[in-house]
């Protein structure tokens, strides 16, 4: 594929920065929610 | 959200599983037909792929604000002042940062192969530019401090004034861009027309970003409910401590 | 009997997650000088500020000069007079451009703005001086001229004696005496326990956040 | 007391302020100055192309203008606000309750009078400097944008501003919350600006859609900062 590097190069920083950003998130919410009693959490 | 196991910890309940799912399997199609299966375009050949992670991202990323400015507004303007409102607000307007971010890193390698130049003036380039920066202002004036209500009250009147530039903004740079009539012949401006296959691909990214969107607000809004009701909780906790403080203190002259 | 000024129950006021107050309750009736007494950090400051409609009330009930702090906290405002550990005036201008200042904010005509002046003992050369060069006595009388101007009615005094010499004191209690005198209110919150004792017509306790009532000195 | 009694008092004592300091006059002015002549130094390095009437610097020297106007409206702006959180008087107008739109179109105004004292000696500047010529028949657009660019910057300066008074770091917070908002007024001003001294041959008629622009965002700004102004400095 032409140019192949700037193309795949896109999707690696496009689902890179997208995973990278879940990962912290899941990350926190797993340490916070430990410390926080349950009816504060309307979703569980 | 009757979540029937209860999540050991993190703010994963079932809903948000089956949509992270669907998520991985959007974003996996995307892969497989935007590299693999759908066609190279006519005139910009290979580069159109790009396109379907530029222009579903910048879509989504302007519904993160949208929705921003939608809760901002519910906020303020609602009795009953819920901060749930305003935690969504923050979410969103965090993914919608992270989505326009892609969107512009996108967008200049996109620009590159087909202009030669990573970056071209054009006026929606240049308002997501100016999207991007003012997002990443509002975001700043979230980490502000102060309680929870002034912080919300703070945010969302930023977040209202942000969608009230944004018209301001565009209009001022399209009336600036047509100074520059220069005819560049392959200046599709990433409406190229699709069709087929690669109109399918398209749909396919939009489908997977919305997903991902959803998701990670979710998520993201969750977490900042837990750390909101960590202070809250810290209260009464704090409460206690304070009036343990008052008994225990000698007794001032 | 009139409707106190004050009248906090129970009230929790939270900055930045730590709960200042935790359940104060107090109540001041008109033309009462009220002394906070209590160690730094028990909550006098927050206690004033909250009177002040200044910060949120997380919990209980708060009223003061008729005006329900939960409900609208901004009502009060300009009814009320705080005095904190800085001034609130203007350093570039002068004495009396400050006064006049904050007088105007309510339209106090420019004989109340010279009685308020007078009454500090500010009248003269001293009224023409900025308040960059004035002592730390006589920008606090500065600042309490502000609030006669300003005809405030609840007087909200952080430390009034702080940095002031003999003097400057007791044309400091001089003053809160005339206001209260005159219909005025005053809480004060204060370390200077055995001046501040002799002025106070009543002596409260605050500590933890909370507060508890004392006999009076005398 | 009416509110625009009190936006006169507000604006009155911030003049005043400024008059006994001279803060503005000291020190912003010589900044602006300052750097006007830093763009010539960077710039001007090519000599005039052959057969244009016009040098770099004075093809580009209202888009300078409005450049050095911006960086001194950032210092304005901290100043405007470093006065009353000097000794707590931002305090002290909240208690005193004065009317959020009063206080926000006081400052707005103490701010907008020094800002085109400031805007009009950048200009003189700049025909100094950069040779520019102001021609007679862009007088009035001149003027119309003068005003209109001023009134805009000015009420989003002092709503910016009134966001970060007293915040932790607002000397950075400022700069990043406000430039991108004035994207308009520079774009607008500026354009309108080279219409009015037919730089680079515009016309003038050119020039008046962008003074609308200008416009629109003055007024949407006056608006908007009168309803924001309270919540934002509000405790």
């Amino acid at each position: 594929m032409e140019d192949a590097g700037f193309i795949i190069g896109s999707y690696v920083i496009t689902f890179g920065a997208i995973a990278v950003y879940a990962w912290r998130v899941l990350r926190r919410s797993r340490r916070i929610t430990t410390r926080v009693p349950d009816e504060a959490k309307p979703w569980t | 959200m009757a979540a029937t196991d209860a999540s050991p910890g993190g703010t994963a309940t079932r809903g948000t599983r089956l949509i992270g799912a669907a998520a991985f399997v959007g974003v996996a199609w995307l892969v497989a037909f935007g590299l693999g299966f759908s066609p190279a375009d006519r005139d910009q050949r290979e580069s159109v792929r790009i396109l379907y992670v530029h222009v579903p991202s910048a879509w989504l990323a302007y519904l993160a604000f949208v929705v921003t400015a939608v809760a901002s507004g519910l906020y303020l303007f609602r009795r009953r002042h819920s901060l749930a409102w305003d935690r969504l607000a923050g979410a969103s307007a965090e993914v919608g940062v992270l989505f326009m971010g892609i969107t512009l890193v996108s967008g200049m390698l996109w620009g590159r192969l087909t202009w030669g130049v990573f970056w071209e003036w054009d006026a929606r380039l240049t308002t997501t530019a100016f999207l991007f920066v003012t997002y990443i202002g509002y975001l700043a004036v979230r980490r502000l401090g102060g309680s929870h209500e002034q912080r919300a009250r703070r945010s969302a009147v930023v977040a209202l004034l942000a969608v009230l530039e944004i018209p301001l903004v565009h209009w001022s740079v399209v009336l600036w861009r047509s100074l520059h009539q220069e005819a560049s012949v392959i200046r599709p401006d990433g409406d190229v027309k699709m069709d087929g296959l690669m109109l399918f691909t398209l749909f396919v990214g939009i489908v997977a970003f919305t997903l991902l969107y959803v998701w990670l607000v979710i998520h993201r809004q969750r977490t900042l409910t837990a750390e909101d009701a960590l202070d809250d909780a810290g209260l009464d906790a704090a409460i206690a401590a304070r009036r343990a403080e008052a008994v225990t203190a000698p007794e001032a002259v | 009997m009139e409707s106190p000024v004050v009248e906090l129950d129970g009230v929790v006021a939270v900055l930045g997650g730590f709960p200042a107050l935790a359940g104060a309750t107090l109540t001041v009736q008109r033309s009462e000088i009220v002394l906070l007494r209590g160690p730094n950090g028990a909550g006098k400051t927050t206690l004033l500020r909250v009177c002040a409609g200044l910060v949120p009330i997380a919990r209980g009930q708060a009223t003061v000069l008729g005006c329900d702090l939960a409900v609208d906290r901004a009502q009060v405002r300009p009814l009320v007079g705080l005095l904190g550990h800085r001034n609130g005036l203007y350093l570039d201008l002068s004495v009396q451009e400050n006064v006049r200042f904050w007088g105007a904010t309510v339209g106090a005509t420019p004989l109340e703005v010279d009685a308020a002046l007078e009454r500090l003992g500010l009248a003269g050369r001293l009224a023409g001086l900025s308040v960059r060069r004035l002592s730390a006595g006589q920008q606090r009388r500065t600042a309490l001229a502000c609030l006669v101007a300003r005809r405030a009615q609840l007087w909200l005094l952080d430390e009034p004696h702080a940095g002031l010499d003999a003097a400057a004191r007791d044309e400091v209690d001089a003053t809160l005496r005339q206001a209260a005198a005159a219909g005025a209110t005053v809480v004060v919150a204060s370390h200077e326990l055995e001046r501040a004792g002799a002025l106070a017509t009543r002596c409260v306790h605050v500590v933890g956040g909370q507060i508890e009532a004392e006999p009076v000195p005398r | 007391m009416t509110s625009w009694r009190i936006a006169r008092l507000v604006a009155g004592k911030d003049l005043r302020i400024e008059w006994r300091s001279r803060v503005a006059l000291n020190q912003v002015l010589p900044f602006a100055a300052v750097v006007m002549v830093m763009f010539a130094f960077a710039l001007d390095r090519l000599p005039r192309p052959a057969g244009a009437e016009d040098s770099l610097l004075e093809s580009v020297a209202p888009g300078l203008v409005w450049l050095a106007s911006l960086f001194s409206l950032l210092l304005l702006v901290q100043r405007a606000f470093a006065v009353e959180t000097d000794d707590g008087a931002l305090d002290a107008l909240r208690v005193a309750r004065v009317d959020a739109g009063a206080l926000f179109w006081g400052k707005t105004l103490a701010l907008a009078a020094q800002l085109a004292v400031l805007e009009a000696l950048l200009l003189v500047t700049a025909v100094l400097l950069y040779g520019t010529e102001v021609r007679a028949s862009g007088v009035v657009l001149l003027i119309a944008t003068w005003v209109a660019a001023t009134f805009g910057l000015a009420s989003v300066g002092t709503l910016y501003g009134g966001l970060a008074a007293g915040a932790r770091g607002r000397e950075t917070l400022l700069p990043l919350l406000l430039l991108p908002v004035v994207a308009p007024v520079l774009i607008g001003a500026t354009r309108a600006v080279e219409a009015a001294l037919g730089t680079g041959g515009t016309a003038i008629a050119d020039g008046w859609p962008w003074v609308g622009v200008v416009a629109v965002f003055a007024v949407v700004f006056g608006a908007g900062g009168t309803l924001a102004f309270g919540p934002l400095i509000d405790e």
